[in-house]
Parts: structure tokens; sequence; C-alpha cells
């Protein structure tokens, strides 16, 4: 029972990083439509300069944290500044691509200027820990549930509570329409980015302390959140963010009950399983809804 | 049949009509070669997520090259070595291995870092019959009599995990051990070796395969605590094995361990040292601070040269480098005939950063030992040098 | 032109819709064009480009197909190169049971076609995104299935394919395996621009862009998606097996999920829903890094190569097809102009 | 443009849906004559779109039926429907926006006989033959709406009302038996729309169909229709000839008229 | 007063307006008339800068031509009706009415709903599920709701029964005699003569001539030029 338990919380854990992190991708696909490839290797920036600054340049943790933090939000506010601001309307796919030129620029630009290695993190409350129930229960994992919740309720008034809300949806679907309603479009979109740039690194930070940082560490948390993202539906809230937990758990469970490299099928049977037989409404992506 | 097939089958043909390797024909002048110079090449990672390791070997190369060539080169020509991006991966390596051959034109393929992407230029090395002398690219499908023109310079993950196993049996008799394992021929090889060297002998096994990549090792780690095995060892990334020891840390579960030669890597120390304090690791090069004198002046020399200390990388590149120098220092004319026909004549050969090499006719295994270590502190310590199979 | 004797179009009988005529002169220069198109990597260069054209050739396969399922029918699909990889193992186990190039061919169109049904049918109500998410599952399914068969495929590690013997023709030289690439790549290329002048063609345009109109029209979306699929998936099975036979070594990695993502930026960089653009696409992928080979950086390419790519991407939009194309219309615009001002 | 047999009568009996809790359409009951160029009229939300999404298939029905000729198609698919001879244009045009005219006009063949995938995919003979019969047809149908040179011009550049044409153009080259319009000419200036009645009614001469168009212009509805029907909140109001059902005092109220509600 | 000075504009590299002159002062309804795809959209789009323009576009006496869509709309009180509706589709009635609105101009949502009682009651569904004319009732409220002192109104009636029109066009009058001046593209030159003061004429992206509505001779003239109904 305590293994089991101890396995729950794991996915729970895992579930919620995964969780927090897509917020992040929501809030940017729903003000600009679209994809970011390379948003777990904004928050990679994050995590690994900061190690680079405390580790190697010996500033302070705090003060490396918050470098690297703000470096992330800048150049998460750049990406779309730069690039995908300029995507023309109508491109489907283009923002993928371009986004895909970003993520290996800003992979190979991290390892020329730290290294390719894997490094320790901070541990950020990994290590201390006490025993509920036979289940070990580090600060960690505290910090992590409790920080998604926190955000993600906060993300959910502002977007739903607020016309910030409203003006984000319609410059996610015309922009030139919303502009002509008076919608500051640019505005809102650099101000999402950044908030983006700044999920991606809390997030990136918090995964860094439980696991290690590297150049890629933080790619198969992009998949994971994506995929989480794609079963809810990207123009939804709650459904893709409890989806992201639960495929947490789930993914934990099946490695543990049927091995680990049960994980990938299991994961990916799942979704084809769930894609095919959920009714239709909830994979249009289209929207033509009605003739 | 069996997965030795996989290249086993284009092997067998090279290596039945391979008896007839062109032979030495001493007036012969091979490609690459000048009055000044000899081109030699390879392919390594550079980038991508198996860089750490090219790089270093790659840096470990040029120092050997730069301080030879300072020396006055073999054969009165200096030595230039053009290597290539592979970005692990083994198409992008076939295709860098055919620039190096028919665009450079090389002589002789020296040295080369990682399996998957060196294994995929293989079958064209192959085919146009260019000598590669000492990639690490451990294998079961390189070595012994398995192809031609690889001479290989260390052991495969069978042998090298037959060996930690050995290792732990003559101190003491767990009942149970286990291993974590990069999912596919890597892990199952380890798997394979640790079998071998646990037959009839009533311990169990516990095999958990791994898929880099994993966000979260508390299950796997769960799955350990539950099966208790005394000893667990690891054939993972760097990332990966310091993931799965925090995880095995933080549900209070710290048996003990053994890994891979990756392991005894520096930069894997000064991260996850901590986390890894006495973990047994294979060595498939000596120790950096060994009394060997012939690693003491290695040190001094990649020191001079580079103005800094060694990694195990480094390590590696040198000694490539250095078995390359010798092979084109000992063939009688500038071919690869002939280079080949020189490389079947290292019997023992001293680099004192691997195990003796030898090589001969039919036989590219190179070396059939790994040494012990031990993770002490930050410090990696020797309990046994070199430990052969043989014996 | 301040045109002050603006005609009212729908008087104007005269009707330049359709010229029949044209099309058998045209159909002559374009296969002269190619024609003298792929005769110069043979004559001009040596083997080692020689060998880059053939890959060329056999990406332009897998790059047309790509481009029937999604630059065509607007079905995102990131298994494109997974496809390639059933080709490719299929070939490979062929050759193993000791098959020749055309019974592994057979096999691979075979193997391709269920393999497309299996993925195409339960994802008939995807689009978008999530589709891309499903054909991903597919990729990982079988990259997991390699990794454990390893007696079946060589596993993680690869496996080395026996190159072709199509008579004196042996495909592990590079001139032989591009003249072997050749003539696929040429019924692949002949059949996708015929694609575009057929009903079957157009149900495909009509389904990416409104499923409802197609409906209304009659079109049978799901049975034109599944179509669809199979096209491209016979096309990747192909380009797999050319693949396999040029460069003789396939392993995992040649088939992952960045495989998928590149032949997806090389339909996207040539320009969607055309033939041309799924060469030069094609060209971009396999060509760009040798750019940096000649200029004599050839470990530059992972740095700057993801920045060119969004920098190509961005200058481009409408990849390198909308580009001539403006430009084209930019020229005979203001010639058009001139005439009706007339 | 191919013919096929007369033109069908076209009945709906007792149709009812419904949106939740809301009924678009109450036990609607017409008959349309057979062909015969009907107009359908009512205030916004009266359920007209609804009542042809209906008779097309594109919306679930809850009760009643929907026969076109003796047959009942109730249970047909959308695309079952369009191969049967029923073609609908949209109120807000649905067309490809990044091809030319001609693409989007050759897709509306589709409901000619068509050589099977593999056939076209080949092409084999079969395929040359449909080809120049479809362009043929597509031809025609530009000349007809005066779209001939802007074949070749991709449609969102064009200015809104020729989207408009193109939309109906796609509607009429495959010569359907039953055509469902809905507000062809909105957004077409007088003279289009004068040119657009001609059409329509030239058409109608040349091959038996029956026609329904939606339409709030009243000249036009007029000019172009033998029969009219009103809808008024989801139900039938008033059939007959313009004349009769413009001058009837309940449409008047319903659709002119001083009566302060416009709604439903 | 808001002015256009030879004002062209592109799409891409095409050219669509070749210098429009155009004034409509407060309290007045100007009629954008001309066949189609003569500019009339493309002349209201390069009043909210939504096309690569040159020339001068003021307001008041203020260029305006090189600010952004929404600093001209909020600065200068401009609201628009698009062609086409130009609504988003996956927004409610009410997001869509008061997107981009300020606090003040979100007070008035009762006085519009009161305009148009279809929409009473379903100011939570999703606007894509409403008829056509609903439709164009909601883009005509969102315009209305911002008390704009200019309305930019592209074909207003489309799609609309004849009774929501006639009122459409009382409240304009209506606000238009409060102050507001109107931009109005209508397609019928009737209709459009009928409301506006004056009758602009586009042709090919040119104004061709301005005429006086009272003129009834000159309205004449014009549907007979520009419509061509000597045929
Ligand atoms: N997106 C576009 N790309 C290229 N050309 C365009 C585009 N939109 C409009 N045009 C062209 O610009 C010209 C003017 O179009 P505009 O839409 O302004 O006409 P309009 O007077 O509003 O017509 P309508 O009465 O049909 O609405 C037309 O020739 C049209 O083809
Ligand atoms: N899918 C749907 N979901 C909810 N309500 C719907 C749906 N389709 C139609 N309605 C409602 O049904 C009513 C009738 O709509 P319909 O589109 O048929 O009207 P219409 O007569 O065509 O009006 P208009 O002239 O404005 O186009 C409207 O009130 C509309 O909001
Ligand atoms: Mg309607
Ligand atoms: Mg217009």
């Amino acid at each position: 029972m305590g293994d089991l338990g101890q396995i729950i919380l794991g996915g729970v854990t895992t579930g919620s990083l995964y969780a927090l992190f897509l917020l992040g991708v929501l809030i940017v696909f729903q003000v600009s439509k679209s994809m970011n490839f390379a948003y777990g290797q904004v928050g990679m920036i994050a995590a690994f300069s900061a190690w680079f600054f405390y580790s190697e340049q010996g500033l302070p943790v705090p003060v490396a944290l918050v470098i690297g933090v703000l470096i992330a939000v800048i150049v998460n506010s750049a990406i779309d500044f730069a690039a995908i601001r300029r995507i023309p309307a109508g491109r489907p796919g283009l923002d993928l691509v371009v986004t895909l030129g970003i993520f290996l620029l800003i992979t190979a630009v991290m390892q020329q200027l730290i290294d390719a290695n894997a490094h320790t993190f901070v541990s950020l409350g990994a290590d201390t820990r006490t025993e509920v129930a036979g289940v070990v229960v580090s600060m960690s994992d505290g910090i992590v549930i409790g920080l998604t919740v926190v955000t993600v309720l906060a993300a959910y008034l502002l977007l739903n509570r607020t016309s910030l809300g409203t003006s984000l949806r319609a410059s996610a679907e015309d922009a030139g329409i919303a502009q002509a309603a008076g919608v500051n479009v640019r505005a809102l979109r650099t101000a999402t980015w950044a908030v983006a740039g700044l999920i991606a690194a809390v997030v990136a930070i918090l995964v860094a302390s439980r696991l290690s940082v590297d150049a890629f560490y933080m790619t198969p948390f992009l998949i994971k959140a994506f995929i989480a993202g794609m079963i809810g539906g990207l123009d939804r809230f709650w459904l893709p963010l409890v989806v992201a937990v639960a495929l947490g758990v789930y993914e934990s469970l099946a490695v543990y009950l049927l091995g680990a490299s049960a994980g990938t099928p299991a994961v990916f049977l799942l979704i084809i399983v769930v894609l095919a037989l959920v009714p239709k409404r909830f994979v249009n992506e289209r929207n033509e809804v009605r003739a | 049949a069996g997965c030795g097939n996989a290249t086993g089958d284009s092997n067998s043909s090279a290596g039945s009509s391979g008896s007839s390797t062109n032979g030495c024909d001493t007036k012969e002048i091979g490609p690459g070669v000048t009055d000044s110079e000899i081109l030699v090449g390879t392919t390594m990672p550079l980038s991508g997520s198996g860089a750490a390791g090219g790089l270093g070997t790659k840096e470990g190369q040029e120092a050997y090259y730069a301080k030879l060539n300072a020396e006055g080169g073999v054969q009165g020509r200096k030595i230039k070595p053009i290597i290539l991006d592979d970005a692990y991966d083994p198409s992008t390596a076939q295709k860098q291995m055919r620039q190096l051959v028919e665009k450079e034109e090389i002589l002789v393929v020296s040295g080369g870092e990682g399996t998957p992407n060196f294994l995929g230029a293989v079958p064209y090395l192959d085919r146009k019959k260019v000598p590669a002398i000492a990639p690490y690219a451990p294998s079961d499908e390189l070595g012994g009599d398995k192809n031609q023109y690889v001479f290989m310079a260390t052991v495969d993950y069978i042998q090298e995990f037959e060996i930690l196993t050995d290792y732990v049996l003559a101190q003491e008799t767990p009942k149970k051990m286990a291993l974590v394992g990069v999912a596919g021929n890597v892990g199952d090889n380890a798997k394979l070796g640790m079998e071998k060297a646990l037959e009839g002998k009533g311990i169990e096994l516990l095999y958990v395969p791994e898929t880099p990549g994993t966000t979260d090792f508390t299950p796997i780690a769960t799955q350990l605590k539950q099966f208790n095995a005394e000893y667990v060892f690891l054939i993972l990334t760097n990332a990966d094995t310091g993931g799965l020891l925090q995880a095995m840390s933080r549900i209070g579960y710290t048996p003990k361990t053994g890994a891979w030669a990756g392991m005894s890597d520096d930069s894997y120390i000064k991260e996850f040292g901590a986390l890894s304090q006495d973990m047994l690791v294979a060595l498939e090069t000596s120790s950096l601070d060994s009394e060997n004198p012939l690693v003491k002046q290695f040190v001094a020399d990649f020191t001079a040269q580079t103005g800094k200390a060694p990694s195990k990388f480094n390590q590696l590149g040198w000694v490539q480098a250095q078995l390359t120098a010798e092979a084109l220092k000992r063939a009688e004319g500038l071919n690869r005939g002939c280079v080949i026909e020189a490389l079947e004549t290292f019997e023992n050969f001293e680099t004192g950063i691997l195990p003796p090499v030898t090589w001969g006719k039919g036989d590219r295994a190179g070396v059939d030992a790994v040494g012990i270590g031990q993770i002490k502190g930050d410090k990696l310590v020797v309990l046994e040098e070199t430990k052969s199979l043989q014996k | 032109m301040t045109g002050t004797t603006m005609t009212r179009p729908r008087r104007d009988g005269k009707n330049p819709t359709v010229g029949k005529g044209r099309g058998v002169p045209r159909l002559l220069t374009r296969v002269a064009v190619f024609a003298v198109i792929a005769a110069v990597p043979p004559l001009l260069f040596d083997d080692y480009w020689v060998f880059m054209a053939a890959q060329v050739l056999a990406f332009a396969v897998a790059t047309l197909g790509l481009d029937i399922l999604y630059g065509r029918t607007g079905q995102m699909s990131l298994a494109h190169a997974s496809f390639m990889g059933v080709g490719a193992y299929t070939t490979y186990v062929m050759a193993n049971h000791g098959y020749g190039p055309v019974m592994q061919l057979a096999a691979v169109i075979g193997v391709a076609l269920v393999a497309a049904l299996v993925v195409s049918v339960p994802t008939l109500r995807l689009s978008g995104m999530r589709l891309a998410l499903v054909t991903l599952a597919f990729g990982e399914l079988l990259a997991w299935a390699i990794r454990n068969t390893t007696d079946l495929t060589g596993g993680t590690q690869g496996a080395s394919v026996d190159p072709f013997l199509f008579g004196r023709l042996d495909s592990s030289e590079p001139l032989h395996a591009y003249l072997i690439a050749l003539v696929p790549a040429a019924i692949a290329t002949a059949f996708a621009v015929h694609l575009g002048r057929t009903q079957l063609g157009r149900r495909m345009l009509a389904i990416r862009d409104s499923e409802l109109a197609a409906e209304s029209v009659g079109v049978a979306v799901a049975r034109t998606k599944i179509t669809a699929f199979l096209i491209s998936a016979v096309y990747a099975g192909v380009a797999g097996w050319l693949y396999a036979g040029i460069t003789g070594f396939i392993a995992p990695p040649d088939f992952d999920l960045f495989a998928s993502v590149y032949l997806f930026v090389a339909v996207v960089i040539g320009g969607a829903g055309t033939v041309l653009g799924a060469w030069l696409g094609a060209s971009y992928v396999v060509l760009m890094p040798e750019v940096f080979t000649l200029a004599g950086q050839p470990n530059l390419y992972p740095i700057v190569g993801g920045a060119l790519l969004a920098i190509v991407a961005l200058v481009v939009p409408d990849g390198i097809v909308g580009l001539g194309r403006n430009v084209w219309r930019r020229i005979r615009g203001v010639r058009g102009d001139e005439e009706e001002s007339k | 443009m191919s013919t096929t047999t007369d033109a069908p009568h076209v009945r709906t009996e007792g149709l009812t849906v419904r949106y939740g809790a809301f009924q678009a359409l109450r036990d609607v009951t017409v008959s349309l004559p057979a062909g015969g160029i009907s107009g359908l009229i009512g205030p916004n939300g009266a359920g007209k779109t609804t009542l042809l999404n209906a008779i097309s298939g594109f919306t679930p029905i809850a009760e009643g039926s929907v026969h076109i000729g003796h047959r009942n198609i109730t249970a047909l698919g959308t695309r079952r429907r369009a191969l049967a001879g029923v073609v609908r244009g949209f109120q807000t045009v649905r067309l490809m926006e990044r091809e030319s005219v001609l693409t989007n006009v050759l897709v509306g063949t589709e409901r000619l006989p068509q050589p099977n995938a593999l056939a076209q995919f080949l092409a084999l003979p079969s395929q040359w033959r449909a080809r120049n019969r479809d362009m043929a047809a597509a031809t025609e149908v530009l000349d007809l709406l005066g779209l001939a040179r802007q074949a070749h011009r991709r449609v969102d550049e064009l200015p809104f009302a020729s989207r408009r044409l193109v939309e109906v153009a796609r509607v009429l080259v495959s010569a359907p038996s039953v055509i469902l319009l809905d507000e062809p000419a909105a957004g077409l200036d007088q003279e289009g729309r004068q040119e657009l009645a001609a059409v329509l009614t030239r058409v109608h001469e040349n091959h038996p169909s029956t026609m329904v168009v939606v339409e709030h212009d009243v000249d036009l509805v007029k000019s172009l229709c033998s029969y009219v029907i009103a809808l008024d909140s989801g139900a039938f109001l008033r059939d007959g000839t313009p004349a009769e059902v413009f001058g009837d005092r309940q449409v008047q109220l319903a659709y002119f008229g001083r009566a302060a509600s416009a709604d439903a | 007063m808001l002015t256009l000075e030879s004002v062209k504009g592109w799409y891409g590299s095409t050219q669509a307006l070749f210098g429009v002159n155009l004034r409509v002062p407060p309290g007045k309804t100007v009629a954008l008339v001309g066949t189609n795809g003569a500019g009339k959209t493309t002349t209201l789009r390069a009043i909210l800068g939504a096309v690569r323009t040159e020339g001068s576009v003021r307001v008041d006496d203020v260029d305006i031509s090189a600010k952004p869509t929404h600093r001209r709309v909020n600065d200068h009180h401009i609201s628009v009706v698009h062609e086409g509706r130009g609504l988003l589709s996956q927004l409610s009635v009410l997001e869509n009415l008061t997107v981009g609105a300020n606090r003040a101009q979100r007070a008035r949502i009762d006085e519009v709903l009161d305009l148009f009682p279809a929409l009473q009651g379903r100011t939570h569904q999703k606007v894509s599920l409403l008829s056509g004319g609903q439709q164009q009732m909601v883009a005509l409220g969102r315009a209305l709701l911002r008390d704009p002192k200019y309305l930019l109104l592209d074909e207003p009636g489309l799609g609309l029964a004849p009774v929501v029109i006639d009122e459409i066009y009382r409240y304009i009058a209506e606000l238009c005699s409060r102050g507001m001046g109107v931009l109005l593209v209508e397609q019928s030159v009737a209709r459009a003569a009928s409301v506006a003061d004056e009758l602009v004429l586009l042709r090919v992206g040119t104004v061709d001539r301005v005429i006086d509505t009272t003129d009834s001779a000159q309205v004449d003239q014009l549907v007979a030029d520009a419509f061509g109904v000597h045929h």
C-alpha cells in the first residue's frame, strides 16, 4: 500500500509539473494560436544559466535563480517579437517549423556557452522529507503541488473573470478584428509570452531540482505537456490540466505495474484509445460549428 | 540467426573475401598521404545529447597529434586529424564518413566515440576497406573476429558487466541483484553479461529497462526497493543515473551500486558523486592518478599541451590517437593494406591508459579486460587495475 | 492607371479558362527539364555528391507523399518518417530472407498500406495538432517495437541492409544508386503532378479547407482521408526502401520524431501543396548541411542550422515555391495591368 | 452540364429541429413544387437556414421526415443526399480560400459519375474523359456567372461579391436536381442581383430542377420565384405566389411590420 | 471631421486604392457606392490601418495614418461593422459585444440589447450558433456599444430582414443627428440615397464623383453611369 501511495504521489507531482508547464503552453496558444516547440528550451535556459551563475560564477543561489528566470522571460518574449509575430496568418505548420529552428538554435547556443554535460541542481527542498503513512513526502513535492494549484487558480481567475481573458481569446482568433475592436494585440501578446516564459522558467527550475540539468532535459516534459494538451484540447482550460496530472499518475502506474519499457507504449495507447473514443465535439478542432 | 546477423551477414561475406585484404604493397602510397602530411579522420557527436563524450574525445586526439607533430610526426610527416560531427546519429555518421573517405580522402579512421553512430558507418568502411583504429564503440557487433576493418580497444558491455559482477561475487554473495539499463541492445548486453556471471549461483536478478527521457523515477525506484536487491547495477546516461539515484534516496532505498565505465568520468563524479558514494565503476581506462609511469606521463603531456587536467574522454581520445600513430609508425608502406598488417603486429602493446592491446589475424578484440574503481568522496579509487576474463 | 475604362468582368465574353492545346507541349517541356536536371549530378559531380543526390531522390519521394497528406489534404502527420521506417525495415527483413529488390518493394507497398490503414481508420475524426499527436504515437510505438525485437530488426544499434542488385547495377555504388532511385522518383513525381488535376486531388483540397463544403457537394470525407493516407504511406514506404538500399544502414534514429519533423519542415519550407515545393524541401533538408561543408565549416551546421531554419521559414512563409510565385506574379502583374489599360 | 431526370418534388413532413430546449423548427410541413423556383422568407432567426440544413442533412432532425420525389431521405447522410441531387450553398461562403476559382468550382463536379480513386490516380482513360467533361461544365458555369476572367485567380483575392458567386457556381456546376441557395445575392450590387436572377432563371429553364432560394431582397424574390414560403419563429406561416404571401397581413407584420419584435 | 487625402492601398503587391479623397463631417452620413470590387471595403480598411497604405488619414485634424489600429479605434472613437460580419466565432455573444470595450462602454450593453431583442437571452451562446441575421446584429451591436464619433458600416443590412434594416437605419439616423459621423458602404444606391447626405462613387480605387443626395437627377445619373442600367 505504501508503495502504491509512493507511486501515486510521484505521479501527481510529476503530473503537476506537466500541468504547470502546459498552462504556459495553453495561454500562449490561446493568444497567438501557435505552438512553441522551443518552449521547453526556454525553461532550460533559465535553469541551466542559473546553474552556471551559481556553480561556475559563484553568484549566490537566489540571485542566480532570478537572473535565470529573467533571461527566460526575455527570451520567450523575444521569440514572439522576432519570429512568431511575423508569421503571416493562414500558414498552418509554419509556427512549428520556425520554433523548431529556435529549439535547435537555443540548444546549440547553450551547449556552446556552457557545456554538454548533465549537472546536479540545488535541491530546493528535495532532500527535506517526512514519512506519512508509509509514504515519503519531500518538501519539493509540496512546493510543486502547491505552486501548481495556486498558479492555475490565479490564471483561471484572470482569464475568465476579467475582460483580459476575452481580449486574449479574441486576439487569438483574429488579430485584425480584435484590433479593430480596440484591443492592443501586440502588448497583450508580449505580456502573455513573458508570463509564459516565467512559467517555463519556474517549471524548469523545479524539474532540475528533482532530476538534473543539461541542455536537453526539458524535451520529454514538453512532449508530455503537449500530449496532455492535445488530449484535453488546447482551447480549453480545466480539461487539459486535469489530463496532465492524470497523465503523470497513469505513466507512473504503467511503469510500476507493467515495467519501465511499457511506459511509452502505454501512454501512446492511451492517447489513441481516448482520442478515438471520445465524442466528436471534443476532438473537433476546425470549429465548423453549424452550416 | 540471432542479433549477430544484423551486421553479420555483410561482414561474413567481407570476411571470406577479406583474407585478400589487398595485402601490403610497400611501394603504394595510400590516399591522404603527401610528403608532409597524413590525413586521418573520424566522426563523433559534437552536438546534441551525446556531445559531452565526443567533444572530450576530440580534444584528446587533437592534443596527442599536436604533441606528436611537434616532435616531428610519423615517418617524416605530420598527422592531420579531421573530426566531423555526427550528432550521435548513425546515418549522419555514415554520411560524414563518406565525406571523409571520398572527399577529404583520409588514410585511416582514427578512433571515434559512441556506439550507435559509429555502427552506422561500419558497413561503409567495410565496403571501402578502410581500417578504423580503436573507436570507442563498445558493442557485441564488433571486436573478436566480427569485423575485418574495425580494430577495437574496448570490451563490449557483455564482458564489462560480467567482469563487474564477477568482482562483486568475489567479495561477497548477495542474494539478489538488480540491473537498470537503457532499453535495447545496451541494456540487453549488460543483462547478458550479468547472467553469464551469475549462472548457476542461485542469485536472483531483476532487470528493469529504462527509456531515456524518463521524467519520474519513483516507479523504478519503488520497484527496486520492493525487490530489495543488495546490489543495483546501472547502465544509463549520466543524467538518468543521477535522477534514479536521487529518486531512490528520496524514498529511502540505498543499496550498493555498480555502474558502467561512463560513470568514471570526472564530470559525472563532480556532479553526481555525492549521490554515488561507494559506487563500483568499471574502468575502461586507467584512473588518472594511477601510479603507472605511462599514465603519469600522459597527464603531464596532456596538461602541457592544453593547460588543463585531462578528463576520461580526453584520455580516451589521446589513446586512440596514440594507437593510430603507432600503427602508422609500424606500417611498412603508407597505405591501408600496410596499416592493417601493422595493426596485426600489436601484441600486448602498453599504453598505460588501456589494458595491453593485442590484435592479430582474425582477432580485432584488442583488449578483454576492465578495471574496477569505486567512487569515494569526490575521487575515484582504483580497486583493481584491468581485470581480464581470460584468467 | 486610374482605370476610367473599367470593364465589368462579367460581361466579358471571352474565355481564357481552359487551355486544352497547351497540355502536351507543356508536359514535354516539363519532362525535358526534369531530364536535364536529373543528368546534372552524374555528369558534373564526384561520387560523394552523386550519393547526396541519390539521398535527395529518396527524400523527395517521401516529401511528395507527405505533401499529398499534409499540403493537400491538410492532415498533419508526424509519423511520416515512421512510415519510411516501416518501408526500410520491411526491406531489411525481406533482404534477410533472401528476397530481391522487386519482391522487397512489393512487400514494402503491402506493409505500408496495412500500416496506413491501422493509423488512419481510428483517427478519421481528428485533424490538426491532435492528428499529429496520434501519428506521433504511431512513431513511438514503432521505435518501441524495434527496440524490443533486436533479433528481427537489429534493435537500437541498427542494421546493415544488403545493396540492391539490378542486373549490373549495385546500389552501394553512388552512381548506380542514383540511377536506380531516379525511376521511382520520376514516377512518384508524375503521379503527384497528375493527382492535382483529378477530382481525387480536389476532394483532398476541399477537405483541407472545409469539410462541410466538401460534404455539401458529395465528397466522401472519410474515404478521401484514408486514400490520402494510403497514398502518402506508399510514397513513404518506397522512400524507405530506397533509403535502405542507398545508404546500406538503417537505425531507429533515422525514423524518429525528429526525422518526421524534418520531413514536415521540408514540405513547409518548400511550399506546401506543390510538387515542386516537395522537391525543393527535400533538397533543402538534405543539402543544407552540405553548404556548410562547402564553406569549409562542416561542424557549424548544428549551431547555426536552427537559426537558419527559422529565418528561412520567416522569409518565405509560403515556401520557396511561394516566393518564386510572388516574384513571378509581380513581373506578370505589371504586364497584365499594362495590357488592360490599353 | 449533364442533364438528369426530371426535377423532383421536395416535401417535409412535421419537421422539428431542436437545439437543447430551443426549437429551431416546429412541425414544419412544406411542399416545394417540382421544377419550380421557390422563395423562402421570414424574419431573422425564423429557421430558414435550418430548414435548408434539414433538407440537405446538415442538422439532425428531431421529428418528421424529408422526401425527394417519392423517396424518403430522412435517414440519408449529407453526402448521400448530395449524390442524390440535393446540393446547397452556404449563407457564409465556404470556399478553398487559397485555391483558384476554377478549382473551387470543379470540386462541385463530385456529384457527376467519377472514376474510382485508383483509376484517377493512375490516369486511366476514364479519368481523362471525366476531366474533359468536368472542365466543360465548369467553363460553362463560370461563363454564365461572369467569372470566366477570374477563373485562375485565387479566391481570397476576390471582392466579397465575387466570392459569393463562386459559391453559387460550385452548386450549379453539377446541375443538381434540387438546388438550395442561402442568400445568394447578399453583398451583390444592384446589377449583380439582376444578373444573378437572370442566370438562375436560365439555369432553371435549361435544366429542370427544383430550386429553393432564401432571400431578404423582396424585389428579387418577386422577380425570381413563382412560389414563396414564409416561416416565422420556426413555424410555417404562409405559402403561395409572391403576391399572395407578401400581401398577407401576418407576413407583413412579421417581416416588414411595425410590430416591435424582430425576434423569432 | 474624418478626412482621407489621396489614400492609396495595397494587398501585398497588388494595388486596390489609387488615391482616394473623402471627408466625413460629424453629424453627416456619407455613403460609399460602387460596383463589386471598386474598393469600398478597402477604403474602410485603410481608415482602420488594416491594409498597407500611403497618403493621410486624419481625424479631427490629427493625422492617424501612422498609428496602429487599436489606437485609432480607441483614441479617436471610431468603430466599425466589418464586411461579412467579422465576428469572433469562438466567443460568446456577450464577449463579442464587449471585447476591447472599456467600462463605460460596457455599461451600455442593455441599451444595445434593447435594440436587438433577438439577442436577448442568448448572450452566453457561442456566436457561431446564431442565424446569419442574428450574427449581423451582434456585429452592429458591437459597433454601437462603443458610442463612436465616427461609425464605419460595411453593408450593415447584409442578411437582415427588411423590418430590422429599417430600424437600424432609423437608429443610425438618430445617432447621426446627435453628431456622429457615419461612413456607410451600401450596395443599394436607392437605400444609400435615402439615408445619406452625400454619395461617393468609387471606381477602381478612386473617387469618381461626390454628389448631394437631395439632387435626385444626379442620383439617377450616377446609377445609370456606374451600374449600367442602359443594357
Ligand atoms: N486580400 C486581397 N488580396 C488581393 N486583392 C484583394 C484582396 N481583397 C480585395 N482585393 C482586391 O481589391 C479590390 C477592391 O476590393 P474591395 O473588397 O475593397 O471591393 P468592394 O468595393 O468592397 O467590393 P464588394 O462590393 O464586393 O464588397 C478588388 O479588385 C479585389 O479583388
Ligand atoms: N446549432 C445550433 N445551435 C443552437 N441554436 C441554433 C443552431 N442552429 C440554429 N440555431 C438557432 O435557430 C434559429 C433559426 O436559425 P436559422 O439560421 O435557421 O435562421 P434563419 O431563418 O436562417 O435566419 P437569418 O435570416 O438570420 O439567417 C436561430 O435562433 C438560431 O440561433
Ligand atoms: Mg439564415
Ligand atoms: Mg466590400
